[in-house]
């Protein structure tokens, strides 16, 4: 089991009944972030049409950013990283205001 | 080029400061052509402490004019400027801040037919407009350019700021290969914003744009780094924040590796990021 | 009181965000009275945006003129206000931002036998000004006058803002018992400033003041903390950050505790903070 | 023995000689937080007319904020704080410019 803290940024807390900051456990040895993901899109999205705003064709939707550590996840293994105890992972949404 | 005595006051307390890099870089600076899209609430801020700074000279692009809902959040214009072009109200406020600026006006809106012929005469972008289709052309146009590009963002209290094709780092497109669906985007006008939130980040604009003209990010001593700042100006009881996230750089697989002038000028942006008709650089 | 209909297309964009509060705290904002003490670099900026968030009255303190070298940092004057008392340029350009504001001009030297009478007008206090004795002076008639304060500071790159005398948090002497002495002290003139990091700290003041007159902080459900944020604006190749310090509350040991308008009345504060002849509020 | 890191903020750092980041190895079990400071102070301050920018009567001088993990000191135990490995100590000037 590993104990992750989870953060929402750019208004993608709205998707999550507001909530921006989260702490979870994740079962498994060396558990995935795409176990996370699935945890969060199942488990904590009440709104079905909400679900459209964090996935779109089975993987994160285009315009949210993934940050392991406050690093892209590009630079790590995307969905395939495989979460360490106190790791921080933020989802933010991509701002289009000006 | 020299500068002149009133530049010598005009410009002395900032030339003071040993992260700023003496008078080399304000000479930089009054050599420097900057291009500013979008006059409103990322542009108010970041023009009006640009013209302040000494840049030599600033273009103005913005389509629209100044609106009574506009004024709470764009501070470069003001209860006179309504029904005016914003790149004409801005002008005014400019040329009283500082004369010695040369301000070149275009009150057109941006598309892939005369963004590269407009860009040409530039050294640095800065993009402050509020939706993706001029945000995908904008980068576009800055890669075939070869121009760098600060592009910022903002939505009711929050805001994000990235350097893009700077120092073979990434574009537009290397972050954002998919463009978000229209259904999924938050605008200002639908969304609000608090005015000095979205000022801030035309704050972090300006001063990231200094830094670029004045080298501060130089292979040297200090390279440049692909990171994105984000803003959150409401957190609860934790007050503000200014967060650095580590970016990738420019990716192998990218679009912007054989972008040429003909594939933006046959490029159709709107269709690309999806039908929903927005109100370009509002 | 109610808005007219000028006022809510004025500032319909931010009702529309939801930690902003809707109509309620627009009609906070419009009975509200700020006192804005020092219109130089950090209240350029804080002022621009307050006042075009809709608050009701604002008073400008300054005993200062502008200067050509103040304007690469301080953007609510012009090339037109050099000469000029900063209170009376400021007032020309807030009353074009927003007709709506009702502005009084304080164009004199706050001292220890006027700052409690001028105190007095006002529901909240922005301290923008640039030395510790009058830091000191408003914090103590903040005590005696019971107003809450946001007080920041900038020089070079970085800046720091507290909000004091705010829910039984801390006062300016709670955190700083004992004055720096004068010639451990860094400053505009001294030391340079970059124009746009000073004004994003007036900026951060603005979003502080308007979360405090429009109860963002409040007991029920996000109750203020004391906390101190610091913003760095050349973070080498890190860009700029913000980070909140968690701070002390208030101390049972400080004067504050048992401070009077005579004590006041009576303090030599340029004796209390050492003998250097500060320019002040510049 | 523990490790710990050292930040200068406000233009502390040109007192260190333009440090600005700093990682420290403080020895013993359980060293105070003060030991640091005298480490500091005997071994990164390299002009004499400096010391007196970051001591005065034998503690940090009137107008320097200490933090230990983002945290006022004086909601620790000030120069008695015991050190644990990761801790971040911040040490910033009060700025006065306006
Ligand atoms: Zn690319
Ligand atoms: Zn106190």
């Amino acid at each position: 089991m590993v104990k992750v803290k989870v953060e929402f940024l750019g208004g993608l807390d709205q998707t999550f009944n507001g909530i921006k900051n989260l702490k979870l456990e994740i079962d498994g040895e060396e558990p995935k972030l795409i176990e996370l993901i699935n945890k969060l899109s199942n488990e904590y999205i009440s709104n079905e049409k909400d679900f459209e705003m964090f996935i779109q064709e089975g993987t994160i939707r285009p315009g949210i950013l993934v940050l392991i550590n406050d690093t892209d996840w590009e630079l790590e293994d995307k969905e395939d990283y495989i979460l360490d105890d106190g790791d921080l992972i933020s989802f933010t949404s991509t701002l289009h205001g000006g | 080029m020299e500068l002149t005595n009133e530049e010598y006051s005009r410009y002395g307390r900032q030339m003071q400061v040993p992260e700023f890099g003496s008078l080399n870089s304000q000479i930089n600076l009054k050599n420097s052509k900057i291009l500013v899209i979008g006059c409103g609430g990322l542009g108010s801020s970041a023009l009006l402490y640009l013209a302040s700074s000494g840049i030599g000279k600033i273009g103005l692009l913005d389509h629209d004019k100044v609106e009574i809902s506009n004024l709470h959040r764009q501070i470069i214009h003001d209860s006179n400027s309504i029904g005016l072009y914003k790149t004409e109200s801005a002008f005014k406020r400019l040329k009283l801040i500082n004369p010695n600026l040369t301000i070149i006006k275009h009150s057109i809106m941006l598309d892939n037919l005369n963004s590269i012929e407009i860009f040409n005469n530039y050294d640095l972008i800065l993009d402050c407009t509020d939706n993706p289709i001029t945000k995908y052309l904008i980068s576009d146009t800055c890669i075939v350019t070869n121009k760098p590009l600060v592009s910022a963002s903002s939505v009711k209290t929050d805001g994000q700021l990235i350097i893009l094709n700077y120092q073979n780092g990434p574009c537009y497109r290397c972050i954002h290969p998919k463009p978000t669906k229209p259904e999924n985007i938050a605008t200002c006008s639908d969304d609000g914003v608090i005015g000095p939130c979205v000022g801030l980040v035309g704050v972090l604009m300006s001063i990231e744009s200094i830094k670029i003209l004045t080298n501060y990010y130089n292979l040297n001593n200090n390279p440049y780094k692909p990171i994105m700042l984000m803003y959150s100006g409401y957190n609860d009881n934790n007050g503000q924040s200014i967060k650095s996230f580590k970016m990738r750089g420019k990716q192998s697989d990218c679009i912007c590796n054989k972008l040429t002038k003909e594939i933006i000028k046959s490029t159709n942006y709107l269709q690309f990021c999806g039908s929903i008709n927005y109100n370009i650089l509002n």
